[in-house]
């Protein structure tokens, strides 16, 4: 990877208080679930207020191709079918369903009992079934990232497990206590494929991970851990699939045209579930951490809110002053502590009013470090004229559609430049553009 | 020219309204070139003012006589003609200015303020109203790059006109006598032309607005 | 051997000591018209050049064949001017047949260059230091190729600026001269260069 | 519960403009006491003139044109200081004070303040100065090594004008000069110290020197003076590190500096001017435009190799 930047001093900033914490299980009393969990069309609802619904029952039917179910993720009755404000932007239908703390699982119908036995076309249908997309943050539909076009081929699947992200070690903690899962999720995904080599990528700053992982793929042929220099964004797709493979995603392009596939770990875990257990995506592992009193890596269920992933850690320390979905390099701040916990939701992290306070810009100095750090090539200080301006044309002659919006630039910038928020609304002007002109 | 504009009109026009040099930004050469000392600032716009003049009259005699196709050649051989006498009289009745001007003389020929004057004015105006547009103009740039050179002599060489007027104490700074001096201070010059320029439009803006 | 560095040495000179805009005054208009961007820049450079070295050449034959010869050496700034506005057409036609591309390119800067006065200014200049056919000519060429560097090096500056917070009063001209100012400091270097 | 809403990312870097800029003041205190040590208080008046007047230079124009303050981010500080030390110590003081204001108002501020100058201002107001008052501002003195105010120093020779010195003489500082330039033992320090802190990398101070002394060689100069005297070190570490003035990618940065080194030797040989660095950096200052415009940093990712 090209550029980058060490976040909080280096490889272990912000997830030592986590790190070391083991999965804990917590119980929703009550969850909401989003009718649009993933990219793509919403679900449609197929239960009502009152229904009785069993945990992993289907509630939302995929409406489409680009499109996944919903599941309900506890035991109990619907209390209700509504539109609802939950991040910012536009009401999203969601269902609330209150808990009756039986756990009656649906029922359950796995393909097989171990990745020799599954039919391999029957993986991709499973994996939509469940409701799997990407977990890491993204939360693209996974059995759409397994469907290869037309004229494309795949030659192997790279396994995520960089994690470059500050504070968040949900993924750490998962290759340390379930590799098994993450391996037999890789092996069913290359099946499906007809995949010869299943790389896993670590960065280096995780031994325990590496060592884990080597150990569970030990004797298993055409599987490697790769571990990877620390740095963020290694975990970034294109950054991660360069590391690995040597070669750059095409501008324009998809992983698939240099016949990559990746996938998360917590993905890969969530596929062996589907698979071998019949179980659909119900619930996944979040790092809860910043100012809360006990920080923690909680198995969560989808649709858990927010403020009681908090109260199972002990509830605040402090104050906090912006609450975050993901880590402090591209989290997103919700506007209060209700909104629920979602597939790809892999930390919460809370940040008092001095960690997290908007520095005031100053006038650039041309320093030119947003430049060496940019692992996407560009020239931020260039764009951000053209940027401020309002000038899309200018921006895409610079290739702003490019940046990863990794936050690499502005956490460097001496004078304090919102370089990458500019990036991002140009780049989302761009697209609202391309969509009207469509 | 719709309306008939007085001619002492059309001579503050040339001095301040369009001052050639400070409003227009035309004959940059000579004015950073010639303008080390206040003498030759003045013994420049004196000899272009000349030029000027003699040009408008001429061409605005003819404009009705040269075809619109060869104007400018006509307006070129014109000028030069009047290029050619001042080269002749500096030479024969000053030649210390003559030898200090040099290279400009000749030159004058393409100073685009004359050409601009004879295009825009001269060719569609009456033999006076030209002579007095050539007048101002002429005297507009003269005072432009007199003030110039009087800035440039008085600080890079602590005299005016000549006349060492800053004490034999004073330490001139010298690089305002040279070239990049020249650029410096017309710059300068320039930027505050515009703000006091600024201001009086302000003040007569808001002159108007009471009066409204 | 001697004579070749001296020859060099003249080009030099020509291009950073003597450069046409940092320390002869000559070509202020386009320099400070045309240097908006770096690429029109570059085209009126070249076109500049082009039509400075074929004056040097011209004016030198007519003045020194012509003018002399017929003792009417006072006429020589008519003589000049007319030289160079024929050949300003002339060249513009050719390019026209010859290179369309060429043309589209440097079209619109040529009947400019009729008005810049560093092309008189060498033509002067050459009779005025007494240059032999050689030097006068390399005068041009390497004056202009001075030129060339100073309106580029400008143009980058100013494409620079576009984005700074220059006061009001002094934005366009004002700023403009103050940047050839600062950029002749640094040209001040070179004093000395070839002798 | 009032949450604020913001974007990613919400941590950053602990660098500012003005910690960089206390960095370099701090990397420059090593020669300025070696200044001090050399050529008496009066070194230090001119420090302490040349820093306060660009301040005040800078608090006066922006105060005057109704713009934000600024001189808290101490970049007017660090010219004031550096154009200081590039004065020998036998210069009035009232050259130094003009010299900062001009520095920060002509230089400076009118073009837009701190990042938009396009030429380094303490360079450029000190070739103003030598332009100006080419006496004060080459009238080099012996080291005198004493505290008095005004040192009734003896007028000499600089190494590049002639005169002998050993290099243990000139790496020390032992030899007429400006009073920030003459100790390379101390600009060594500072440069030390702007490495280790990252605020500056190795390429422009290394390869400025070493195209440089490359050229010098093949012309047949003597080197080790060349390096060892004048304001080369100076130069290279304090001066062509500017950010705001020299190329914003690596490739650029490198051509900055060999340009650097190729114009100093060349001024320094052929120019009627012993000394070319100051000359040499502000050519490449100008010149830094078109590299940033043509010299293509890295490559897109994902463009042109698969």
């Amino acid at each position: 990877m090209r550029g980058g930047v060490h976040p909080l001093d280096g490889a272990r900033g912000g997830k030592t208080s986590t790190s070391s914490s083991p999965i804990r299980p917590y119980v929703a009393k009550s969850v909401q679930i989003p009718m649009c969990q993933a990219i793509g069309a919403p679900s449609v609802p197929i239960v009502q207020a009152g229904d009785q619904v069993k945990l992993g029952q289907k509630i939302g039917e995929a409406a489409g191709f680009m499109s996944l179910p919903a599941h309900a993720s506890v035991s109990g009755r619907v209390v209700s079918v509504e539109q609802r404000m939950l991040m910012l932007g536009n009401p999203i239908l969601t269902v609330t369903i209150e808990n009756d703390g039986r756990d009656d699982w649906a029922e359950l119908t796995p393909l097989g009992k171990d990745v020799e036995s599954v039919n391999a076309a029957s993986i991709i249908p499973a994996i939509k079934e469940a409701g799997i997309c990407g977990m890491g943050g993204a939360t693209f539909p996974t059995h759409v990232k397994l469907t290869i076009p037309e004229g494309k081929s795949c030659d192997s699947i790279i396994v995520n497990g960089a994690e470059c992200e500050t504070h968040v070690t949900a993924d750490h903690r998962l290759m340390l206590e379930e590799p098994a899962r993450i391996v037999n999720g890789l092996r069913l995904a290359m099946k499906a494929l007809g995949v010869k080599y299943g790389i896993i990528g670590i960065e280096d700053n995780k031994k325990d991970a590496i060592e884990t992982m080597k150990a569970a793929i030990a004797g298993i042929e055409g599987l490697h851990v790769m571990p990877l220099y620390t740095k963020y964004p290694q975990g970034g797709e294109r950054q991660l699939i360069h590391a690995v493979t040597g070669y750059e995603v095409p501008v324009h392009g998809l992983p698939i045209d240099i016949g990559v596939v990746v996938l998360n770990v917590g993905t890969a875990a969530a596929i062996a579930d589907a698979v071998l257990l019949g179980k659909p995506l119900i619930e996944r592992v979040t790092t809860v951490t910043g100012c809360v009193k006990e920080p923690a890596n909680l198995r969560l269920r989808i649709g858990t809110s927010a403020s009681e992933a908090v109260e199972a850690c002990g509830g605040y320390k402090e104050e906090p002053y912006t609450l975050l979905m993901g880590g402090a390099m591209t989290g997103i701040c919700m506007p209060d502590d209700k909104p629920p916990i979602g597939k790809g939701t892999n930390c919460l992290l809370a940040l008092t009013e001095a960690e997290s306070k908007t520095p005031a810009e100053q006038p650039c100095i041309r320093c030119g470090r947003c430049v060496d750090v940019c692992p996407a090539g560009l020239k931020p200080f260039l764009l951000k004229h053209f940027c401020d301006k309002g000038d899309l044309a200018g921006a895409q002659a610079n290739d702003v559609t490019e940046c990863i919006v990794c936050g690499c630039c502005s956490y460097i910038c001496p004078a304090r430049l919102a370089l990458t928020a500019s990036f991002k609304n140009t780049k989302d002007a761009i697209a609202r553009q391309a969509r009207r002109a469509k | 020219m719709e309306k008939k504009q007085s001619l002492s009109g059309v001579f503050m026009n040339g001095v301040i309204t369009e001052n050639p040099t400070f409003r227009l930004v035309l004959g940059t050469c000579p004015t950073i070139a010639v303008t080390t000392n206040a003498v030759n600032g003045i013994g420049m716009g004196l000899a272009a003012t000349f030029v000027l003049v003699g040009s408008n009259l001429v061409i605005s005699l003819l404009r009705n006589f040269i075809p619109d196709k060869v104007r400018i050649p006509a307006f070129v051989v014109v000028i030069c003609t009047f290029v050619t006498m001042v080269q002749m009289l500096l030479q024969a009745y000053v030649p210390v200015l003559y030898e200090s001007l040099g290279l400009f003389i000749p030159l004058i020929v393409v100073n685009c303020i004359i050409l601009a004057r004879a295009e825009a004015f001269a060719s569609k105006n009456a033999p006076l109203a030209s002579v007095m547009d050539g007048l101002g103009m002429g005297l507009g740039f003269t005072a432009a790059i007199t003030i110039i050179g009087c800035i440039r002599e008085l600080f890079g060489s602590g005299s005016l006109f000549g006349l060492n007027i800053m004490g034999a104490g004073y330490q001139p700074m010298l690089i305002l006598v040279l070239a990049p001096g020249g650029f410096i201070v017309f710059g300068m010059v320039l930027g505050i032309a515009n703000i006091i320029m600024k201001r009086a439009d302000a003040k007569k803006a808001a002159k108007e607005g009471a009066q409204a | 051997m001697n004579e070749l560095l001296k020859i060099l040495m003249f080009m030099v000179s020509c291009v950073l000591t003597h450069n046409f805009i940092f320390s002869r005054f000559l070509g202020n208009c386009p320099f400070l018209g045309v240097s908006n961007k770096v690429e029109t820049a570059v085209g009126m450079g070249v076109a500049v050049t082009f039509v400075m070295a074929l004056a040097s050449l011209f004016t030198w034959l007519v003045y020194h064949l012509v003018l002399v010869k017929l003792g009417l050496r006072y006429l020589d700034t008519i003589a000049f001017i007319l030289i160079i506005a024929g050949l300003v057409q002339f060249v513009e036609m050719f390019i026209k047949k010859s290179s369309p591309s060429l043309y589209k390119a440097l079209g619109i800067y040529l009947p400019l260059i009729t008005t810049n006065c560093a092309v008189l200014g060498v033509a002067v200049l050459n009779v005025s230091e007494g240059y032999n056919l050689l030097y006068s000519v390399l005068n041009g060429t390497f004056g202009a190729l001075g030129f060339l560097l100073a309106i580029v090096l400008m143009a980058g500056v100013r494409e620079r600026l576009e984005t700074s917070d220059i006061p009001e009063p002094f934005r366009g001209f004002p700023i403009c001269i103050i940047i050839a100012g600062l950029m002749s400091v640094a040209f001040m270097g070179f004093s000395g260069f070839g002798g | 519960m009032g949450l604020h809403i913001s974007n990613a990312p919400f941590i950053y870097n602990k660098d500012t403009t003005r910690s960089l800029m206390l960095d370099v003041i701090l990397a420059l205190l090593p020669t300025t006491l070696a200044g001090i040590f050399f050529f008496g208080l009066g070194a230090l008046l001119h420090v302490l003139v040349g820093t306060a007047s660009a301040m005040l230079a800078e608090y006066a124009y922006q105060k005057l044109t109704h713009k934000p303050v600024r001189i808290r981010d101490c970049s007017a500080a660090l010219t004031g200081m550096l154009l200081a030390l590039n004065m020998p110590v036998s210069a009035p003081l009232w050259v130094t004070l003009i010299g900062s204001a001009v520095a920060i108002v002509l230089v400076k501020e009118l073009f837009g303040g701190i990042g938009d100058n396009f030429m380094n201002p303490a360079l450029t107001a000190r070739a103003i100065l030598m332009a100006s008052w080419p006496v004060a501002m080459t009238a080099y003195t012996q080291p005198v090594f004493s505290l008095g105010l005004q040192a009734d120093a003896v007028s000499s020779a600089t190494v590049l004008h002639g005169l002998s010195a050993t290099p243990l003489q000139m790496f020390l500082g032992f030899i007429p000069g400006t009073i920030g330039e003459v100790s390379k033992a101390a600009i060594l320090i500072g440069f030390l110290y702007l490495l280790l802190k990252g605020v500056i990398t190795w390429h422009i101070p290394v390869i400025y020197v070493g195209s440089y002394a490359l050229l010098a060689l093949a012309l047949g100069n003597n080197v080790l003076n060349g390096v060892l005297s004048g304001g080369m070190l100076f130069g290279a570490v304090f001066m062509a590190t500017d950010y705001v003035t020299n190329p914003m990618t690596r490739r650029g940065q490198v051509i900055f500096a060999v340009g650097c080194g190729v114009f100093t030797c060349l001024i320094r040989n052929f120019s009627s001017y012993p000394e070319g660095v100051t000359f040499a950096i502000l050519l490449m200052n100008i010149a830094t435009p078109l590299i940033d415009k043509y010299v293509k940093g890295a490559r897109v990712y994902g463009k042109g190799k698969k």
